[in-house]
């Protein structure tokens, strides 16, 4: 166990597993003579050199179809996006092609791809900057979709990741590349996928919430001890697929869910999880459900309106506020 | 119909337009390509049992048979046929959604194409692809893909891959006219030819992208779209079957050995309509009828006929197996049974035990 | 009033349109030339010429990007995709450029432009050419969202699309390119977005259909009346805005729902309004809000698995039974 | 660090690149081109406001005094200038990210500049679009654009606007030799040349994309992509702003007249990182002094005072007036208000009411 940064987790992951496997490689914008422009795959290509660890044109569309290829065709093709929002010009092939060759091959075609970089807001940078991707992937079936809040996670679930035979949209979040945290040395860690985590134990109400929001979740929780209230924070890690299981075994504890999540309200991650619990733990739910995200704009630049416009501790509050009947 | 060209506008119409201009074919015989008798013959079945198994998917589908889009490949055959020959087996292959001829060429059976046309189990993609759709990896044939320009960078992948094991492998992907304005292409051409990725890329130009004639959709020549990169490329005659050979055999020769790609524009013509539903209007009768003339088939037949490499009756005798081979294709499709009602949630993922979403 | 096609509706409106405003055009592939892939476009390049009706190559990013660069020049642009699911390759107009463009500018930017062509599935087309894609669209902020099920319909919100000031995702079906309905011959018959349409009454189970799986649900309740289940439908007509008003007034008298969605169900539509049915009608719920959608797979080609695929009325008739505790 | 290109792999690294090359300037002397003294004054104070603005900015930045990104255009202000000189007022401008040069050369305040960066409701884009998205429409200034290469096909968007009112005006669109090998660009050349759209492409190549040197990230001449589709093109200096005025004027009346597109590939540099986190560790200090020695400020400054035709104190004069509109641009951006929270939802919708999803 080792204190490490949420980048150089990740790092750790890619390294031990391009060490162990000859046919993962690396390739994306910046990511092999500038180190990384977010410095995740700094070092990496003194370690593996240019044929493994390979600086791409500014071209999403064109180098995650070649890494959708070249996974067709037997390598494990890491690819980085500088962010996710980058990649929007690239989605067809994320979409169309990577997440439903295999079936319309009736199975012949394995792509063992890993699509990873920062996810969502990053401070002041502007609408086309700051999108939340999370619901959009996890809408296509044929895709699995990683969004880990803590250094430790990072690790485990990249390894499932570049280890898996089906294409992976791995989020991350600029904000959180410096985060510390506890990350095991084994080489061997991997976390499964659809396993979520109970990282703060409540009998009051169950808080879900996944990425920087587990963050903020946890802000939240600490003021609300203050007030006798005591969450229950539920991680998923994976977002699909969702571990609704712990949510609902939270649920039925609890009576009140707020979902925290920083995709758009309309279709996102929370109408889901919110919709699932209403259908499977009707009974069980003492007041709605409530979600706290992003209102329905665009991210505005003035450091003000983003700070109304990022889901904060207070949000929280006010949600677990409503679902405690307390407001 | 249309209004004049005159008049201002965007991208003008009601003008006739050649759609495409053949160069010329080769002048070497058989002999100097190193095609044996055999070897005629195989190239003339291979594009009689294209042409067949198309005509006759075209007559299912009229009487109702199966369902979907269907794009025949028809007067084409010359580039699959030629192609396949020119390549090893283990070369890789993709093309885009008008794909049977392809298949066909690589080996893949009439039952089984035929089959996936029916939605049947027994189909060339479990039934799960159809017409667009068709895969056989086992054949190095990577596909049928139905988003035009999307197959292109998949084909630099595979390359990538060939290369990065250092396998001796050249991955060619075809595409139509209409596929050339795709942005697609360029950003794969830009790291083909950065990379130096042994791929060979193809446009079937056939005139057309739909109704559109080439040369109302693409500005300039198609093949000069690799000047821009540096990339190697030529325009090729698609309706003979030797020009084909000649010329794969050379640029595949230079991309296994020099690991750098090529861009050939190979000319060439549909007779059929875009898909079953297309009356082809856009084009003349005369057009298609001049075409006709240099359809690879005919042309093949009167070389080996008129040199008396081949009796006519064996050319007969292949007719014979292959309308029949076609015919049982058919029964085998009508017999096959439809996907298990299981397979619905199969080839999803990799895991059979994925817990997908309510 | 008369009786026409779906698709003689849509072109209705456009010709009126075009008429009425110098500004408005359409462009995309094969909409001149060759009449219109599905012949929604027949004969307008013969009234308008080919200054006003242009045929574009396969380039849907390229044009979609002049066409949002048009609109912002004074222009009232149409853009017919051939279907919105080629469309993806040139998602990044959209949702980048279209929806965020004038949030960016500080509202100096206005973007009148309508994106329009089938959506979902049209058969047996596999998995690539049947998505249903209002839950992505309705995600992103600054976009609307149509999507009408009967002709009458189609004409007044196509209408009401080409003359709103902001872009416009507007959804139709294939399938229903021949359908036929009533259309009111009135030049300026335009319907206000974000009005839902209560098409069918009944007192026992609220079910909300939109474009294709409304008349699924016609059916569905055709069926369901003989059992003495009076089913009342809503057809939402545009998704962004949506009108949970209407869902909601609705609920409050039936205190039951069922939504008949063909956008895959993780963050698909159904979510999204059971998410909110929930949150606001809570205490008129008498059982859980069930949904009705395609699984979550990609669409298969054989018929019998595409039947198994697509919702039908015996799915919806399942899920009021579950609602209505009849199962 | 990195290692040696001989080794197998693809994108070579660690060699030392030669990013650009810069073409020679014109001959032409001032008054060839019409200049009049007038006009050298303007084109100075052009240029030194963009430079003071963006070095004052840079220290704002470093302090905290607002967040975001920054990208600087120092180095390439003779582009901006003298295209703005070139041009009509109402011929349409848009560019990428690196914009603020862009924007004050089109006669933007730099107080609406600066208090933009500080996200305050009085900047060009009211506070909500930051460094990367300035606009100003009534000066025919169109962004500002943060998706590389997205922003091409909407400058094509504007000049169709253009040609279907029948206006004389002419689009020019900017972006960097990164934005190249964007599909969007391929796209859009195709479009822009088969409907003969009046707009100009320009490519600053400044010889890198981030940390990226051209020959690194694109397989042959950037000018050469408009070749494929038979676009006029060429290469020019981009550190001396008559040769940029000579060009522009040519090239504008051009496309003016003849109603089609143009592709220049202009060569320049920029003097500072991609970004302000960016240490520049891909090129060598000997490579940026040598491009310094061209720095069009200075070429400008020389030429004017070695002719005679200014004095040393005119030119201190407007260094003093911009001077000061800089540091006041910074007292009037820390004191406006930051915009109103009802801001967070109006500009989404042109309408205030709209009823958004909670
Ligand atoms: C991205 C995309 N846009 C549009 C379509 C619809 N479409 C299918 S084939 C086709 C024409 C393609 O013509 P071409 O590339 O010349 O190939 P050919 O049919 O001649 O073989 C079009 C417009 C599509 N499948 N994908
Ligand atoms: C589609 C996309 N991919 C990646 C980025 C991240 N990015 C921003 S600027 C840039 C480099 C662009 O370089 P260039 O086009 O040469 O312009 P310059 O910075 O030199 O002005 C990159 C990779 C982006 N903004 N958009
Ligand atoms: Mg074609
Ligand atoms: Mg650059």
């Amino acid at each position: 166990m080792a204190e490490l940064q949420f980048r150089e987790a990740l790092r750790a992951a890619m390294v031990e597993e391009m060490r162990r496997d000859e046919s993962v490689f690396i390739m994306g914008e910046e990511v092999a003579e500038y180190d990384g422009a977010y410095k995740v795959t700094q070092g990496m290509l003194e370690e593996f050199g240019f044929k493994r660890v390979i600086d791409t044109p500014i071209s999403e569309l064109g180098f995650s179809g070649i890494g959708v290829g070249a996974a067709m065709n037997g390598l494990r093709p890491i690819v980085e996006f500088m962010t996710f929002n980058f990649a929007v010009v690239g989605i067809d092939q994320i979409i169309n092609n990577a997440a439903k060759l295999r079936y319309m091959s009736g199975g012949q075609i394995k792509i063992p791809i890993v699509f990873r970089g920062p996810n969502a807001s990053a401070g002041q940078l502007g609408a086309t900057h700051s999108v939340a991707f999370e619901a959009l992937y996890g809408h296509v079936p044929g895709l699995k979709v990683v969004y880990p809040s803590e250094p430790g996670d990072a690790k485990g679930l990249l390894k499932t990741s570049i280890r898996d035979d089906n294409p992976v949209i791995f989020l991350e979040s600029e904000q959180m590349y410096g985060l510390k945290g506890d990350v095991p040395d084994d080489d061997d860690y991997t976390i499964p996928f659809g396993v979520a985590k109970i990282k703060r134990e409540g009998s009051d109400v169950t808080i879900v919430a996944h990425g920087k929001m587990y963050h903020v979740a946890q802000q939240a929780a600490k003021e609300l001890a203050k007030d006798g209230i005591e969450a229950e924070i539920i991680d998923p890690r994976t977002i699909k697929p969702f571990d609704m299981k712990t949510v609902i075994e939270s649920v039925k504890k609890t009576n009140r869910c707020v979902i925290v999540d920083e995709t758009h309200p309309f279709c996102g991650i929370a109408s889901e999880v919110g919709f699932q619990l209403q259908r499977d733990a009707f009974d069980y739910l003492d007041a709605p459900v409530q979600r706290v995200t992003v209102p329905d704009v665009p991210a505005p630049f003035a450091k003000n309106l983003f700070d109304l416009w990022l889901p904060g501790p207070k949000q929280v509050i006010e949600a677990v506020n409503a679902v405690t009947y307390r407001s | 119909m249309a209004k004049k060209a005159e008049e201002k506008g965007f991208t003008p119409t009601g003008v006739v337009y050649k759609s495409t201009k053949l160069p010329k074919p080769t002048s070497k015989t058989h002999d100097k390509l190193g095609l044996k008798k055999k070897d005629l013959l195989n190239l003339y079945d291979s594009m009689y049992r294209q042409r067949r198994f198309e005509e006759r998917a075209a007559q299912m589908y009229q009487k109702g048979k199966f369902g979907g889009f269907l794009h025949l490949y028809i007067g084409q055959e010359a580039i699959s046929t030629g192609v396949v020959h020119a390549l090893n087996d283990d070369d890789d292959l993709i093309t885009a959604y008008r794909d049977h001829g392809f298949a066909l060429a690589r080996g893949a059976t009439s039952d089984e194409c035929m089959a996936e046309l029916f939605g049947k189990a027994t189909g060339i993609s479990n039934g799960k692809g159809g017409s667009m759709h068709y895969f056989k990896l086992e054949k190095h044939f990577w596909g049928g893909h139905a988003i035009v320009g999307a197959h292109i960078p998949l084909a630099a992948g595979l390359a990538f891959a060939n290369k990065y094991n250092d396998s001796d492998r050249v991955a060619v992907c075809f595409f139509g006219d209409g596929a050339v304005d795709q942005g697609a292409l360029n950003e794969t051409f830009n790291m083909a030819q950065l990379w130096k990725l042994p791929v060979i890329f193809v446009v079937e130009n056939n005139g057309y992208s739909m109704g559109t004639a080439v040369e109302r959709h693409s500005a300039g020549d198609l093949h000069k779209r690799g000047d821009a990169y540096g990339m190697k490329n030529d325009i090729v005659n698609g309706m003979d079957v030797f020009t084909i050979i000649e010329k794969f055999q050379e640029v595949a020769k230079d991309v296994r050995k020099n690991q750098e790609p090529w861009f050939l524009e190979i000319r060439t013509y549909r007779y059929r309509g875009h898909s079953m539903s297309d009356p082809g209007n856009y084009r003349t009768k005369d057009e298609l009828e001049e075409f006709k003339q240099s359809d690879p088939i005919e042309r093949l037949k009167t070389y080996v006929l008129d040199k008396k490499l081949v009796k006519q009756e064996e050319l007969d005798e292949i007719n014979k197996k292959i309308d029949k081979e076609v015919l049982d294709a058919i029964d085998f499709a009508e017999e096959s049974d439809f996907p298990e009602p299981e397979a619905l949630f199969q080839h999803v993922y990799v895991e059979d035990d994925f817990p997908f979403v309510k």
